[in-house]
């Protein structure tokens, strides 16, 4: 037994290898989905967040993020949406980024049709506008000054839901779905700390780190971290099979790999000290 | 001729040739490295000529509207400096072109390597650690002498002695716990890089097989 | 004489761009925006160096019969193909050289990124073990984060969670802001050492 | 005088109607509508004022619409000198709300006012702003940071001046540069090469440039051993400073005829690319010792793990904080951050050079007290507020715009 330990710590580093890939590539073609039980996490505090906010309240989502992202944000906005619609929640939806008014519109458009909700009276997108932290200060004063029409150039006037939206304390929580500069960190340092409007975060898995600070100091509600936060995000609104739990499958079999890899090391590793091995 | 199945072919051929890498280094590993070296190299040169050398100095020098920009001339002729190492007698006066790239590296780095990562650092650092539960105060002082410590740990002009031994020694002790974590968490976002080739090999490579052998249409 | 010119061009250099750091008043941000751009253009003019050197290698390899010589000629025929198609047809997408960029040249790249997946899983299993007391620090922070990552690890101990995200906001957090603040004190020495000339190795004098 | 009188009656006339249309709060409805066939949106709230912080001849403007009324096609930017000539400098789409003339001449004062197009014409025009525009010579928010970069320049040239003045400097052991010598030795015993990766960047990357310092004093060391040292490098001027470095080497070591030009040697600049190179030339060399010292990326760990496979001594460093850990977990040395930095000091042991690792030493000093007044003065402050705006400046000292 002891020489089977022994010899599994010193295991040819290419059957890891092996198992990795297997780990892989067996969620992949059976298409398996893992139960994805969300504890006391960032993901969560965000959830309970949305979900506390009374009915009728004004959110701003920000779009800030473009294609090369969208397998980690666009399960984000779409779990948040369709959350935010569930609690009949307006949607005004924005962007930083160029691209990300047409992702927020595809999100916002493909929810609101499933849930029977109408533009200019349930949501709106106002598009994308230059200038990052400057036109977010700018925002605080007059939002119609800087978005005097939304993205199809329909007036402010014309959009009912805006009647009682002047500036950004005029929404009870601001979300970024953010994919770097100019992104979260713009709004947390000017609508969060300047306006004090609530901010929710998602963002990349690389990024998370770095913004976990924000966080610890109670200068962002909640925040979802890369595909493990969608996934989290898609679990807690109870959406059956999302893009992001399906994906997370393999992510989770192969972490469990290593896991394992990391307990046979260590007992081997033991095992070998005990009896009284070199090295 | 197929383009699209032609190139998800050669793309699937290049994977699995790498990939023979995992196992041993082999025949297939060195085509495919010595083929990837060759055409990234060709890849480059062009980028360079396309995104660098002809919009931000020849279309500066000669804009489209007519004229001549003579200022554009110096940077013509630091980069003739550097292409004379090719020839031995005046390789010397790539010396020129080096000192430039490296005095503005330097100076670049310098300010932005300061503001960025010192000053906002230090910045982030200095707040009240009174605040909120016992849990959250205990948090800040842990964040706040991690980093002194962390700072102390890089002293080298002192002995680790005494008291800057020890809170040297709480410094590797913090800067460990945090590289563990760091590494902990980016597991996760690199064994997606290999989820996104195992999908291009399952759902785009293979499907192909059967339609070539004209199996299943 | 050989070492004062390139050393003062060095030193302009360096100063300009800290003063455009400072000073937006003329001339010092006209020279700044322009010495960004310069340097650029010298750097990028430098790949035929390095396009010379890399085929000057291999036809050496083959000439002179060195090992693996055989390999030498994809080197070269890889590397004049995306010269010449590039040259040619342009770089503009649907013509042969975007072709072999998006279905040969980006897959190696994404395939040699994604070994990482492997490689990190084996560097686990080989340095994640408790030899000494901070190895198995490193271990325990790792260890407890991967678990908090997964599933599994709310379903062993509902705390898991919040232990990863107080690793990650804390101990992680005090760590890279350490090693950021210390790695600038060394960047501004090394600079210094390099635009006023103490540092000269470089440029081959020792004095 | 006669304009005057009307200019006034006008006023008078439309602030009562708007007082008007504001108390009478009919249905809504009717007042868009109404609006709607009453006025263009025009600009309101502009603001004129010289260009912070530049280097002069430019104004910002700001502007705010209307939003009750019918939306114009474009908007126009008039400017008036003092000489009273008038001109359009822009015109823009209705969905702009900023603009920068830069155009203007220091020292005059030049009057902006926005015109509303509708259908080619001129339907409404905004109020009018003014504003010189000027240079300045300092960014004002950089302050503090020119003092503190000041202050640290001067002491660590303090520390370089008494180092070549002989003092006698302590510095402490650095394990993975005292590794550098037996790395080499064994190298030469084993008959294998030295393998030397200066990371990805280019030179004028700080990393790189501490790196290829570096190379210079391992060149030296494996020149005295007679071990061969291969160097694959990402970058072309890489490639022509390391030659350089290791010809220099090579020289200074008396052994000019072991200068090889071939193994100092250009892959290419594709990140993925040069790891597959290097990656080959490992498993095929199989160097006994490698250095991976500058700035990497993803594929740090990509080469650690492949030079572990082959059995190397690895000594590495970087102070790229995502990819520390992954050299602490594969490597056998690693320099962290500051201490790669040190590196070529610590290898030359030239007096001066210590020095600035000294001076190096009292600028963290400096920030250290800096944190720990900062945070003392904070949380005191909380409860005694003189502190508090202690706190507050040494935090605004360290805030860079």
């Amino acid at each position: 037994m002891a020489d089977i330990i022994e010899k599994l710590g010193k295991l040819d580093r290419r059957i890891i290898f092996v198992l990795i890939a297997l780990a892989v590539i067996i969620p992949i073609s059976f298409d398996l989905i893992l139960p994805n039980p969300v504890g006391a996490e960032p993901s969560r505090d965000l959830y309970d967040y949305v979900d506390a906010l009374p009915e009728g309240s004004n959110v701003l989502v920000s779009f800030d993020y473009d294609p090369s992202t969208m397998p980690e944000l666009q399960p984000m906005a779409e779990a948040l949406v369709l959350h935010l619609f569930m609690k009949n929640v307006n949607i005004v939806g924005m962007a930083l980024w160029p691209q990300g008014a047409s992702l927020g519109q595809d999100a916002m458009s493909s929810m609101a049709d499933s849930l029977g909700k109408a533009q200019y009276e349930d949501w709106c997108n106002l598009g994308y506008k230059t200038g990052g932290q400057i036109m977010i200060v700018r925002l605080g004063s007059s939002i119609s000054a800087v978005f005097p029409t939304d993205m199809d150039n329909v007036p402010w006037s014309e959009i009912p839901m805006l009647r009682n939206i002047t500036a950004l304390e005029s929404f009870s929580l601001i979300i970024s779905l953010s994919a770097g500069d100019p992104g979260i960190i713009a709004w947390v340092m000017m609508a969060g700390d300047r306006f004090g409007v609530p901010i929710g975060c998602g963002c990349t898995a690389v990024s998370a780190p770095t913004l976990y600070t924000y966080l610890q100091t109670n200068q962002m509600v909640g925040m979802l971290g890369g595909l493990k936060g969608a996934a989290d995000y898609e679990t807690l609104v109870g959406i059956k099979g999302g893009q992001a739990v399906r994906g997370m499958a393999p992510q989770s079999v192969a972490h469990l790999v290593i896991i394992l890899f990391i307990i046979i090391g260590n007992v081997a590793y033991f095992s070998q000290r005990k009896k009284g091995g070199a090295r | 001729m197929n383009w699209e199945i032609l190139g998800i072919w050669l793309g699937a051929l290049v994977t699995l040739c790498l990939y023979s890498f995992l196992y041993r280094d082999n025949p297939f590993y060195k085509f495919a490295e010595h083929l990837f070296v060759g055409m990234s190299a060709g890849y480059w040169v062009i980028y360079q000529i396309e995104n660098v050398l002809i919009p931000n100095w020849w279309q500066s020098m000669v804009p489209s509207e007519g004229g001549f920009n003579w200022i554009w001339i110096i940077p013509g002729i630091f980069v003739l400096f550097m292409l004379a190492r090719m020839v031995p007698k005046i390789a010397g006066l790539s010396r020129l072109s080096l000192g430039m790239i490296i005095g503005s590296g330097a100076g670049l780095n310098m300010v932005s390597f300061f503001q960025t990562n010192a000053m906002a650092q230090v910045k982030g650092t200095i707040f009240s650690v009174a605040s909120g539960s016992v849990w959250s105060i205990f948090s800040s002082l842990v964040l706040v002498v991690g980093v002194v410590s962390g700072l102390i740990y890089f002293f080298f002009s002192k002995a680790h002695t005494g008291v800057v031994g020890k809170a040297a020694n709480v410094g590797i002790t913090i800067l460990m716990v945090a590289f563990g974590a760091s590494f902990g968490y980016t597991i996760m976002a690199r064994l997606s890089l290999l989820i996104g080739r195992c999908q291009f090999m399952l759902e785009d490579w293979l499907p192909t097989i059967p339609r070539l052998l004209g199996i299943g249409g | 004489m050989r070492l004062i010119i390139p050393l003062a061009i060095t030193f302009t250099a360096g100063m300009i761009m800290i003063l455009n750091f400072f000073v937006p008043h003329q001339p010092f941000r006209f020279l700044g925006e322009n010495l960004q751009e310069w340097y650029l253009i010298v750097a990028s003019g430098a790949i035929f160096l390095g396009a010379m050197n890399l085929m000057h290698v291999h036809f050496r390899k083959i000439k002179l019969k060195l090992k693996n010589w055989k390999y030498s000629p994809v080197t070269i025929i890889g590397f004049l193909v995306m010269l010449v198609l590039g040259l040619i047809y342009g770089v503009t997408e649907g013509r042969p050289f975007n072709y072999l960029f998006m279905n040969m040249v980006a897959p190696m790249g994404a395939t040699m990124f994604s070994l990482l997946a492997f490689f990190v899983a084996s560097a686990a299993f080989r340095a994640f073990r408790a030899s000494n007391w901070r190895a198995t620090l490193l271990l325990t922070s790792a260890f407890l984060v991967m678990l908090g990552q997964v599933p599994i690890g709310a379903m062993i101990w509902d705390k898991i969670p919040l232990i990863k995200v107080w690793l990650m906001s804390i101990p992680n957090t005090a760590g890279q802001r350490a090693v950021m603040i210390g790695a600038a004190m060394g960047v501004v020495s090394t600079s210094l050492r390099m635009i006023f000339g103490v540092e000269r190795s470089w440029l081959g004098g020792t004095d | 005088m006669k304009s005057l009188s009307a200019y006034a009656i006008f006023l008078l006339l439309f602030t009562a109607g708007a007082a008007l249309a504001d108390n009478a709060d009919p249905p809504e409805s009717v007042v868009t509508e109404a609006a709607e066939e009453l006025h263009v949106l025009r600009a309101v709230d502009i603001e004129a004022s010289d260009t912070p912080e530049d280097a002069g001849g430019s104004v910002s403007l700001t502007w705010g619409m209307e939003t009750v009324g019918t939306l114009p096609d474009s908007l126009g930017i008039m400017r008036s000198d003092p000489s009273g000539g008038e001109e359009l400098i822009a015109t823009l789409p209705v969905n702009i709300v900023m603009y920068n003339d830069q155009s203007a001449d220091n020292g005059t004062e030049y009057s902006y006012w926005i015109v509303s197009y509708l259908g080619g014409t001129v339907e409404a025009c905004s109020d009018r702003a003014a504003a010189v525009s000027s240079a300045q010579w300092i960014y004002k928010g950089r302050i503090g940071m020119m003092i503190i970069l000041f202050l640290m320049s001067a002491i660590i040239f303090y520390y370089i001046e008494s180092g070549k003045k002989g003092k006698e400097l302590y510095i402490r052991e650095i394990a993975g540069l005292e590794a550098v010598d037996d790395a080499v030795g064994r190298a030469t015993e084993m008959g294998k090469a030295v393998l030397y990766i200066p990371g990805i960047a280019d030179m004028d990357d700080i990393q790189t440039i501490a790196s290829i310092v570096i190379l210079g004093r391992v060149a030296r060391k494996t020149a005295e051993y007679g071990a061969s040292l291969l160097v694959p490098t990402s970058r072309s001027v890489v490639m022509s400073v390391s030659q350089e470095v290791v010809k220099e080497g090579y020289i200074q070591a008396g052994r000019p005829d072991g200068f090889n030009k071939e193994n100092i040697q250009y892959l290419t600049d594709d990140q993925f690319g040069y790891a597959a190179g290097v990656d080959g030339i490992m498993v095929r060399e199989k160097p006994a010792a490698i250095f991976l010292l500058g700035t990497f990326y993803a594929e740090s760990l990509i080469l650690a793990e492949t030079g572990r496979s082959v059995g190397a001594i690895q000594i590495a460093g970087t102070a790229m904080p995502s990819q520390i850990p992954f050299f602490v977990a594969a490597c056998d040395y690693t320099l962290i951050g500051e201490e790669l930095f040190a590196a070529s000091a610590y290898l030359s042991r030239e007096p001066k050079l210590l020095g600035s690792l000294k001076g190096q030493d009292a600028a963290k000093l400096f920030f250290i007290i800096l944190i720990v007044v900062g945070v003392i003065a904070a949380t005191v402050g909380d409860y005694w507020s003189p502190l508090k705006s202690v706190a507050e400046f040494l935090r605004k000292l360290v805030t860079v715009n």
